[in-house]
């Protein structure tokens, strides 16, 4: 069997030839920066959080490592939709898998102009609506947070969006079923489960908080047991694929990310830490899946839900 | 496709001038390519996942078999994790990441390093020293210095040192020599130290031209490789990635008020 | 000056020589397993959660590790209140510091219960009650999540109790301001944010979550932005002390929560990883106290609150 | 107050049997308590909060000098970062912690060790021999346990080796060793291994009455002074610490069907 038999996965009418996506913001934009041989068995790239207009991102600190986890504070720097669609996209469209398109918006009416000015620019793929940044103000995890214009907003999407929908939850929510539902409802194809978490860093010696914005998102393996909690809880409500991402580091904790009900899996902070981290996962799941005879990667999603009560 | 990658390498010495700066002789396991003045390389020494990123370092010298020798000044967690690895232990490190200092313009190249800023001074010296007058300025705090300022790495370099305290060379800092009007039209200067003595050099020269004066910064990394945008300093023409788009910059091209 | 001169405070009638306080559930509670020398300095310590019966806990596996931090799923074993205060606090009453009785209950009237027995065997210091505990059904976490009836329950506990009482939140809420406002207004003299956060582990050998309860509680640094982040919020909205509770490990971290807010703090998962822990954290606030020329460390409460807006 | 407490040591051995399976001398650096026989530390060789907690060992042997030796096999993060420790390094234990063996009644004693198991047995060999008859029986996997089973740690000792695929002693288990009758009334049983032979054990052994059989067992720990509750297994009398209670038990009350 070839790799993509054996670890191909599809998410809506996306086939990926491999469950491991590299999460928005984390991977440059601009492939000949890309050292070699490090996205070959990729899945799926999620471009860097694009806006309408372009933005500096946040001005001071911009990462705090705390334990096991990194705090980040970049504010959605990019060079807005349209720029990138005339430079980065055309090196990238040429990458060898599916570009996911990360839209970031602070007005209802952006992401309308971001859906409009990517249709015109004819792509018809996969994007990746961004609910939940908590680096901005006024927007970006606001909307996932407040049910009702979460609604709105997919709503709109979904009757301008031809291509598929992915929506990105924030996990700073009251609870993980309703967003996750209203998603469904409003005929997301998948949601990705989730983003970075509120936290807070302190600097000691100037005695005050690290970040102008004082809290930031925390990311990495400190997440994993929480990101994995919301995906158990997530794939127990909605029948679209959840992809799973927040603390993915190696073949174990993607193995259970997938078992805890993930289609896939989306990777940001362990590729930061890692380059081979990729290449470790997909050679990793697939000696496993060769030693527990099993055929299909699919066959492992959610199968530590269906053997929960299986004693021993 | 880009030239930087994570690879294996074997501490093959360590060297402690006090306790708190050591040296730090590795081989790379495999074939990487060999970094140009000014370009650095991420470094870990430990296993697990804390800390969880490379901590970024320049090298001082490259030697012919391969080897690179990083200076390390223990700052914090990571650089003392590092200070504790034996001979013989293994490190990751990720590069050679960075752009690079362009060819020197000027007639005589003047290279400044304040404290361990002295790293990749010491490897454009060694880069350029047949090709133009070079002239290494190291500034140090003094006390727990001596051993460092008197180590072979800089036998035969046309050196200066400073020293706050006055314990080491002359007293002051690499500035004290502008002041002197040691330094003028025709030097191209390159510097890399603390951010207020880099912040200094553009306005203590008056003789050099601004465009002559090129810094190497420092800025919190995770990627390196240009991916994560959180190494950014503001610039004149909005934030650039110290990783990628430096760690060189124009004295010139930097926004210093907003720093 | 004395050693409680510089690092005492005092939360409602409690005097602390330390503002390190034990959490709950850690930590023998019987003396003589003491290692020598480790309490010497600490303010309080906090009793295991105990109930009105005695409870055997959780089976399976009651502790994972995940990266930097700590699954557990006690489940609230402990010998009941009754036993405990004729056997255990026979010998905790001289440990040299006050004893926080941390109370946990299922129904609404086993905290009457509680607090009754308490009152009759004599005991009127401070009560620390459980309303966050995620590892037993029917109760625990359940009471802070829900704001009525967590009203109602500290309605009551107020009435009865003439002691001070502080009130443990749980960090798996909507939103830390609403409980911390709530706990407030029914006079608790203190609140402790936070318990631990609901996380899960997936045993990939055996195919399924390693806990027989799915979900267990995260603590450790791991935790540590997050709860930083809680306390920066609760001591924006109440005025009575809060103690902070969640990933301290070193004096860096135990600064900077004191720094975000809290009035004290408690240890829990970091005096497992190392019995020094609270002695390092007192010589090392000293020490920073010293360097920094600030002579009590109340003045380091909320430092970084104060400083935020201070360029820099 | 207890015994127990958290000091360093440092590495001035170690030994490879095979890829997973070493053992580890380390020197306390201040005096501590000498365990007993069962009694175990808690150790790790890793600065950093990843892993989090300490590992627990039994010592194989206590020398003279205060050293001790643990036998440690690889099997997940943390073994594997202790495999990587050089000698010289310091490494920190926590110890000694749990109860202990209590004095034989038997006329001679038999120690049971599956594996690693083997190294609270060797302990316990140490102790007695001179006091009462002891026979040690070590039951190994086979392939890649050769220079183990060779080491000069048995050299002097009543040992019997079997191993599953018969490559080293005899072919079985140590309980083969019972079906063959060689082990009867008078005995006292004491054995530390895999869960699946210490349950066996009691049934195995009709002539050993079940309280002469006592169990040494394994829990993950986070505290390792009973305070935590999180290393419980289930007894006759309910949940109990194996690090306050245990890890030596008698056969008889530990509830072996919930195990
Ligand atoms: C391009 C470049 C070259 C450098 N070259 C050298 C060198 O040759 N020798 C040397 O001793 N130091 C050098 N530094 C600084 C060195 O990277 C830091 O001192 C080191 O990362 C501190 O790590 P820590 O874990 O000990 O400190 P901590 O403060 O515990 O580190 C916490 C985090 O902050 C980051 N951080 C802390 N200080 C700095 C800093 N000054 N610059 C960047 N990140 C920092 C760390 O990488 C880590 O992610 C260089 C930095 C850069 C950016
Ligand atoms: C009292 C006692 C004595 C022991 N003596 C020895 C010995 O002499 N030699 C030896 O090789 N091993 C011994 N073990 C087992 C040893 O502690 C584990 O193999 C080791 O903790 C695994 O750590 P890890 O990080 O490599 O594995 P991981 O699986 O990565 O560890 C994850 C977590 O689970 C715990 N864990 C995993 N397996 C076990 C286990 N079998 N028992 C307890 N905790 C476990 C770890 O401590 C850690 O907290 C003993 C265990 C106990 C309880
Ligand atoms: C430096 C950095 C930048 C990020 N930028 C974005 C972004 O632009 N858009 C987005 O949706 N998520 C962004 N994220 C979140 C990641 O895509 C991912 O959801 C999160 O980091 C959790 O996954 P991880 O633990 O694997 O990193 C960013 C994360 C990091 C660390
Ligand atoms: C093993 C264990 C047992 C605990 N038992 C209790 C308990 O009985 N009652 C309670 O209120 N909290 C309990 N906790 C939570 C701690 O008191 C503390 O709130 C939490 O662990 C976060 O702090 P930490 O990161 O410092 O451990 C327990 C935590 C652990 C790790
Ligand atoms: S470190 Fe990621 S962009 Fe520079
Ligand atoms: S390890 Fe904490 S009670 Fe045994």
């Amino acid at each position: 069997m070839s790799f993509s038999d054996i670890l191909g996965v599809s998410i809506g009418k996306l086939m990926l030839r491999s469950p491991i996506i590299i999460a928005s913001g984390v991977w440059p934009m601009e492939p000949e920066r890309w050292p070699s041989g490090i996205v070959d068995k990729v899945g799926a790239i999620c471009t860097k959080g694009l806006t309408f207009s372009p933005k500096e991102g946040n001005k001071g600190i911009r990462l705090w490592e705390t334990p096991c986890g990194l705090l980040n504070s970049i504010g959605l720097q990019n060079p807005g939709l349209e720029s990138f669609l005339k430079n980065e996209f055309q090196m990238l469209k040429n990458c060898g898998c599916p570009l996911i398109f990360n839209l970031a918006f602070h007005r209802e009416d952006e992401l309308d102009l971001l859906l409009d000015k990517l249709s015109s620019s004819g792509f018809d793929g996969t994007v990746e609506i961004n609910v939940s940044c908590p680096n901005v103000s006024g927007g970006g995890m606001a909307w996932a947070v407040d049910l009702m214009s979460l609604e709105m907003v997919l709503k709109k999407a979904r009757a301008k969006w031809k291509g598929d929908i992915w929506v990105k939850l924030s996990p700073n929510v009251p609870d993980i079923y309703d967003s996750a539902i209203v998603a469904e409802n409003c005929g997301a194809d998948a949601i990705v489960v989730a983003n970075t978490w509120l936290g807070l860093a302190i600097d000691i010696k100037k005695k005050k908080p690290v970040f102008e914005r004082i809290f930031a998102g925390l990311s990495g393996p400190a997440i994993l047991p929480l990101s994995l909690r919301l995906v158990w809880e997530a794939t127990n409500v909605v029948k679209i694929p959840v992809i799973g991402c927040g603390g993915i580091t190696d073949t174990e904790s993607a193995l259970g990310m997938l078992m805890a009900g993930a289609s896939a899996i989306q990777i940001g902070t362990g590729l930061l830490r890692d380059f081979e981290v990729i290449n470790k996962i997909c050679g990793g799941i697939e000696g496993y899946m060769e030693e527990n005879e099993i055929d299909s990667v699919k066959q492992l999603v959610g199968l530590a839900k269906k053997n929960h009560n299986i004693r021993g | 496709m880009g030239n930087i990658k994570d690879f294996s390498a074997i501490v093959l010495k360590k060297t402690a001038f006090s306790d708190e700066l050591f040296m730090l002789r590795v081989l790379p396991e495999e074939r990487i390519k060999q970094p140009n003045p000014g370009q650095f390389f991420l470094l870990k020494s430990w296993e697990g996942l804390d800390p969880l990123l490379f901590r970024p370092f320049a090298p001082v010298l490259a030697h012919e078999d391969g080897s690179l020798d990083f200076l390390i000044k223990v700052v914090g967690k990571g650089t003392q994790i590092i200070r504790s690895c034996m001979e013989g232990a293994k490190v990751k490190l990720r590069g050679p990441c960075g752009n690079s200092f362009p060819d020197p313009a000027g007639q005589r190249l003047i290279l400044i390093g304040g404290a361990v800023g002295i790293a990749p001074m010491v490897f454009s010296y060694m880069n350029y020293e047949k090709k133009l007058p070079v002239k290494l300025i190291l500034g140090v705090p003094g006390a727990g210095w001596d051993d460092f300022c008197e180590s072979d790495i800089f036998s035969n370099l046309d050196l200066e040192i400073f020293s706050d305290d006055g314990s080491i060379g002359r007293k002051g800092t690499p500035l004290t020599l502008f002041e002197k009007g040691e330094i003028g039209e025709g030097d191209e200067i390159w510097a890399c130290g603390p951010i207020g003595m880099l912040k200094a050099l553009g306005t203590a020269i008056d003789a050099v031209k601004e465009n002559q004066i090129y810094v190497s910064l420092e800025a919190r990394m995770a990627c390196g490789i240009g991916g994560c945008l959180g190494c950014t300093i503001p610039t004149k023409w909005g934030p650039r990635r110290v990783c990628a788009d430096g760690p060189v910059f124009k004295w010139a091209e930097v926004s210093w008020n907003e720093l």
